[in-house]
């Protein structure tokens, strides 16, 4: 989680993620935003994001980021 | 699925075929260049008549209910025809009446069908009196009598 | 909820009479200017029928004078003509008219039969707008629309006219309702005079052959005539300028089909003589049309040739007729004592 | 039929009175057959291209659909035996064979549309280099365009894409599909749906809603008045300025041009959605939303995210974000970090995929160089506003007060209007020198004061056309603004008595202030070449 937080405070440094609940439809992520993120997480958890995982809900808060990582891993 | 590839392939192949149509023919405007002038169908009148300077002759006759006149003024060899639009004369025909002047791709009066056909390519459309080809938005005419040219016309079409 | 619908039908009801009444409002009234609009509409006023229906182009409306008829030999006539007006119009315009009345003769000006295809746009108007809505008048527009015009259009003027509604003037308000009669049973009087300076004659043409086309609505009104029992008379008028020429090649093909179908045909052209036309005098407009002057002149002489043929004897002793044409002859003579030069 | 053809209202009025008397269950069924019509009468020659993508998206679909389904029973079946690495590989393998079946799809829905789209685009383009090196020009066939064949490609490509990810599943009626792919308010220009979104529309039972009909009543009148008043009203004057027949029409008139054409292409495209939309609606069908008044973004990433939106939103998902994730990119992205360093090696992935989705974005709009630079100019603008970020985020800190007030936002808005403007107007002369040379005019032509001698009516504008226009544009403005909570029809929909008020209105002006009929060119709406 650390790591993560880590990652988003590099793309908006001014945004606390850890209490955003919408990313997305708050418009803090847009799309190029959400690009370099799987580019970060692709490369510190060894997992690769496919285009279809790439849904709003998957992005909304850190937490389902996470979760998103964490299924993927288990896969 | 092979076959069904290839059948769809060759669909794509024969669909392709029927999104062809005629290559729309670039149409061309004609015009006359006389003395240096160069005269078109629908441009404005003004310029043109103030280059060729005093002409020879000159009729107007007005159109049923509407303003605006026809005029026509002649120079000897060649006759220009305006109409009114808006308060504005434009060229409504070019008529060359003599060998005196000739036509941009060389052509006089006098000269045979064959050489205007070698010079302006096939004619749109063609009778034994005439030669006609058409242009953008105009005619270019030419009347011929025994094979031989006897009139030449540059003629707005009718809208 | 009742009430509902009751409003919002009264609000449609409000919307479609609005619309009614901007569609009399923007319609160009052809009143002041551009009178040869009005022209085709003026027939609908007529009270008593006629020996004799004339249609055509300007070349009848400008040449032939129905009041000269009457004051010379009693014979009671209507121009329909109107400004550039196509074969199919005057077919069309003609299978109207022979639905309300069966006159002695029929006589049509053959000038625009060199027209084969649809012209102008304006003129269909000021042609058809005057059409009462009748089969003939959709058959009239369907033949007639250039391309981008339609059918709807005509129905509903308003869709042509709507932009119109920056170019108002007060003859649009003051002709809402109803319209002045411009026309002397359908001829529109000229009092100028403007010599015939030019014997220019008209360019050579590529083809001399008269369009298919307006052969094909001449034998319709020949076949219609037939039916009627109504005899056919094609004349040409004597109008000849550079711009409106009447080529011999023309004539020629005419008169063969006059013959061809033995129908009279009068070309009036180069009969100065025999007419009286002076050129000098009898035209308003350098020769392009005649003026009230030589129209008299011309009907005067045309009058006697169809009293003539047709074996006229005119109507003098019908009171009731003599009544109705002594008051459009009083009209037609104050006008041209007037006269309307500007 | 156009969308403004009386023909089309009576269809329209046809196709209303059947689907709410026949049975419900036919109303599909009936939809099916008016698409069919309507594409009918833009050209039967185009329903063999429908008919064909309709073909390719259903057997490629469908395919997939039984590999899938064979995949996950085969899983289901084995979960004791299969180890997780097994089961892995084996669902991999899978997906590579649904992918094969894609990417045919692809090929052929694309197919058609490159080659009826950009066959001339290309061989003008090689023509080109071969007489640069003496060859003789290429005979260029001129191929017809079918009516919408950019939108429904789009859409039907995009349900492929769908499918094989597993999002959605393949619809096994074909005459559904087949509705799918030509329902006909939005075969002509959008908006782009999605199949999860719009197929429970298209396929479920509707029954007559008086509220939603009301306000999609509303919004069809809606849209003809910015289509017919604004939008071919200012397009009598973009047409002269463009063609520039007597070769003044620079400097100023440029800028002009540049307004004039935002108020056009708002108006016409915007206004064809709200018919498309509205029409929908009356039929209780909900479609995506394609606009989100884009004229107030206060930056070009916004703007994007509000105009045009489902088109937006499709290469984002089908493109930008595939192009970026796939496993090359990403290996890509890895050996540049370690090479070039963290900074760059961060935003060359990123860089490369907008720039082929913006690249791809400009291509889709049309087969020439200008919609490519029109594309290229775009991702150029968000791009370097990306990097100026930290430099706007600082300027921020400083001047907060400045920067949050309401002035600041409506320069930024302006700003980005008129550079979007600007980028448009590519699209308008259609050529690139020539706009280049246009753009230049505006700094070394100072004619402003022609303008107030006659200037403004010199293009086909009368005043009383100007005060229309202006007038038109006032609304349209008025009614964004009063919108912005809550659409003003859904407001006047709860009041029938007002809204049938307002409708009357509506026609009344419309009736009266349109540029439709003679003396005003009938102009087709602008999307539908795309």
């Amino acid at each position: 989680m650390e790591q993560l937080l880590e990652i988003l405070k590099q793309l908006h440094p001014d945004v606390d993620f850890a209490l955003e609940e919408d990313l997305i439809g708050d418009g803090i992520l847009d799309s190029l935003d959400i690009v370099t993120l799987i580019t970060e997480i692709n490369c510190t958890f060894d997992v690769s994001i496919p285009a279809e995982e790439i849904i709003p809900e998957n992005f909304a808060s850190a937490d389902a980021i996470l979760a998103l990582i964490e299924r993927l891993d288990e896969e | 699925m092979k076959h069904i590839l290839c059948l769809l392939l060759s669909v794509l192949l024969a669909l392709s075929l029927c999104a062809c149509v005629d290559p729309a023919t670039e149409k061309e405007t004609y015009a006359a260049a006389i003395e240096g002038v160069r005269i078109a169908v629908d441009d404005p009148a003004e310029p043109v008549l103030s280059a060729l300077g005093e002409w020879s002759s000159y009729d107007e006759s007005p159109s049923c209910a509407f303003e605006g006149l026809d005029k026509i003024y002649g120079y000897g060899s060649f006759e220009i025809q305006t109409y009114t639009e808006g308060g504005k004369d434009y060229i409504r025909a070019i008529y060359l009446i003599d060998d005196g002047c000739r036509t941009q791709r060389d052509i006089a009066i006098g000269d045979t069908a064959e050489a205007v056909k070698e010079a302006y390519g096939a004619p749109t459309h063609e009778s034994a009196s005439s030669l006609q080809y058409a242009g953008e938005g105009m005619t270019l005419t030419f009347l011929l009598r025994d094979g031989i040219v006897t009139n030449i016309q540059y003629l707005k079409d009718v809208a | 909820m009742k009430k509902k619908i009751l409003c919002c039908a009264a609000l449609l009801l409000a919307t479609v009479l609005l619309l009614g009444f901007l569609q009399l409002l923007l319609m160009p009234k052809y009143m002041a200017d551009k009178q040869e609009g009005a022209l085709v509409g003026e027939y609908y006023r007529e009270t008593t029928a006629h020996d004799l229906l004339f249609i055509g182009d300007c070349e009848v409306y400008e040449c032939f004078t129905p009041p000269t008829l009457w004051e010379e030999y009693g014979v009671t006539s209507y121009i329909r003509g109107s400004a550039q007006q196509l074969p199919w119009q005057s077919y069309y315009l003609l299978e109207e008219m022979l639905k309300r009345e069966t006159p002695k003769a029929v006589v049509f000006n053959v000038y625009a039969l060199k027209y084969g295809t649809p012209q102008n746009e304006a003129y269909n108007r000021m042609t058809l707008d005057g059409m009462q809505l009748s089969r003939e008048k959709l058959s009239a527009i369907r033949a007639s629309m250039t391309e981008g015009e339609s059918l709807l259009s005509y129905l509903l003027p308003l869709l042509r006219f709507h932009s119109r509604w920056d170019e108002l003037s007060a003859e649009d308000w003051q002709y809402l309702f109803h319209r002045d009669t411009v026309s002397h049973n359908g001829y529109l009087m000229q009092t100028g005079i403007l010599p015939k300076t030019s014997d220019r004659e008209g360019v050579p043409l590529a083809d001399y052959t008269l369009p298919a086309t307006a052969m094909f609505y001449l034998e319709q009104m020949r076949l219609l005539c037939e039916e009627k029992g109504v005899a056919l008379i094609l004349v040409k008028a004597p109008t000849n300028s550079w711009r409106y020429y009447w080529y011999d090649e023309w004539d020629a093909q005419i008169a063969d089909y006059a013959e061809a179908n033995r129908l009279s045909y009068y070309n009036f052209i180069g009969l100065d003589g025999e007419i009286g036309l002076d050129w000098s005098t009898d035209t308003y407009d350098g020769g392009a049309h005649l003026n009230v002057y030589g129209a008299e002149k011309l009907t005067s002489y045309f009058g006697e040739i169809l009293c003539r043929e047709l074996g006229l004897t005119g109507h003098r002793e019908n009171a009731e007729i003599a009544a109705v044409w002594e008051e459009k002859l009083d009209a037609y003579k104050q006008e041209r004592e007037k006269g309307n030069t500007p | 039929m156009s969308f403004t053809s009386a023909s089309f209202l009576l269809f329209a009025v046809l196709t209303l009175l059947l689907y709410y008397t026949l049975p419900k269950r036919w109303q599909w069924i009936l939809l099916l057959g008016a698409s069919y019509v309507f594409y009918f009468f833009a050209g039967a020659e185009y329903l063999l291209f429908i008919l064909f993508t309709t073909a390719v998206t259903y057997l490629c679909g469908h395919l997939m659909q039984k590999r899938a389904d064979a995949e996950d029973a085969f899983v289901e079946a084995n979960r004791e035996t299969l180890s997780k690495a097994e089961r892995k590989e084996f669902r991999a393998a899978e997906k590579k064979k649904r992918f094969r079946i894609l990417l045919m799809g692809l090929l052929l829905g694309f197919g058609v549309l490159a080659v009826v789209k950009y066959t001339s685009f290309v061989l003008s383009g090689i023509s080109s280099i071969g007489q640069a090196f003496g060859a003789a020009p290429l005979r260029i066939p001129e191929l017809l365009l079918p009516l919408g064949i950019s939108f429904y490609t789009f859409q039907s490509m995009g349900y492929l894409i769908d499918v094989y990810r597993k999002t959605a599943r393949a619809e096994k009626n074909p005459l559904r599909l087949a509705l799918f792919v030509s329902y006909f308010p939005q075969l002509i220009q959008g908006p782009i749906s999605r199949f999860g979104d719009l197929a429970p529309q298209l396929f479920s039972e509707h029954r007559f809603d008086g509220f939603r009909f009301r306000a999609g009543l509303g919004r069809v009148a809606w849209g003809y008045f910015k289509k017919l008043i604004v939008a071919d009203t200012a397009m009598i004057a973009v047409k002269a300025l463009v063609e520039n027949k007597d070769g003044g029409f620079t400097g100023v008139y440029v800028l002009l041009l540049i307004l004039l054409y935002s108020a056009q292409i708002y108006g016409d495209f915007t206004g064809g959605i709200d018919i498309t939309i509205g029409f929908s609606e009356l039929l209780g069908i909900r479609l995506a939303e394609n606009f989100d008044r884009p004229f107030s973004s206060r930056s070009t990433k916004e703007y994007w995210r509000r105009w045009h939106i489902t088109m937006g939103t499709w290469f984002t998902d089908y493109v930008f974000y595939p192009l970026s994730v796939t496993k090359s990119m990403q290996r890509f992205s890895k050996w540049s970090r370690e090479k070039l360093g963290t900074a760059v090696g961060k935003r060359l992935p990123v860089y490369f995929a907008t720039v082929t989705t913006w690249f791809l974005t400009g291509l889709w709009h049309g087969a020439g160089w200008n919609f490519i630079v029109w594309g290229l100019l775009n991702c150029l603008v968000i791009l370097v506003s990306q990097e100026l970020q930290p430099l706007y985020d600082r300027f921020n800190r400083h001047f907060p007060r400045l920067t949050a007030s309401r002035a600041w936002g409506a320069w930024q808005a302006l700003r980005t209007f008129l550079l979007m403007g600007l980028i448009r107007s590519l699209d308008c002369y259609r050529n690139v020198p020539t706009t280049f040379r246009m753009w230049a005019s505006m700094l070394t032509d100072w004619n402003i004061g022609e303008l107030f001698l006659g200037g403004l009516t010199s293009f086909g504008l009368s005043v009383s056309d100007w005060c229309v226009l202006l007038g038109g544009i006032l609304l349209l403005a008025l009614g964004s603004r009063l919108g912005k909570k809550r659409p003003v029809r859904e407001w006047l929909a709860e009041r029938p008595i007002l809204l049938c008020a307002a409708l009357c209105l509506l026609a009344v002006a419309i009736l009266l202030f349109g540029a439709y009929g003679i003396g005003y060119d009938a102009s087709q709406f602008i999307y539908n070449q795309f």
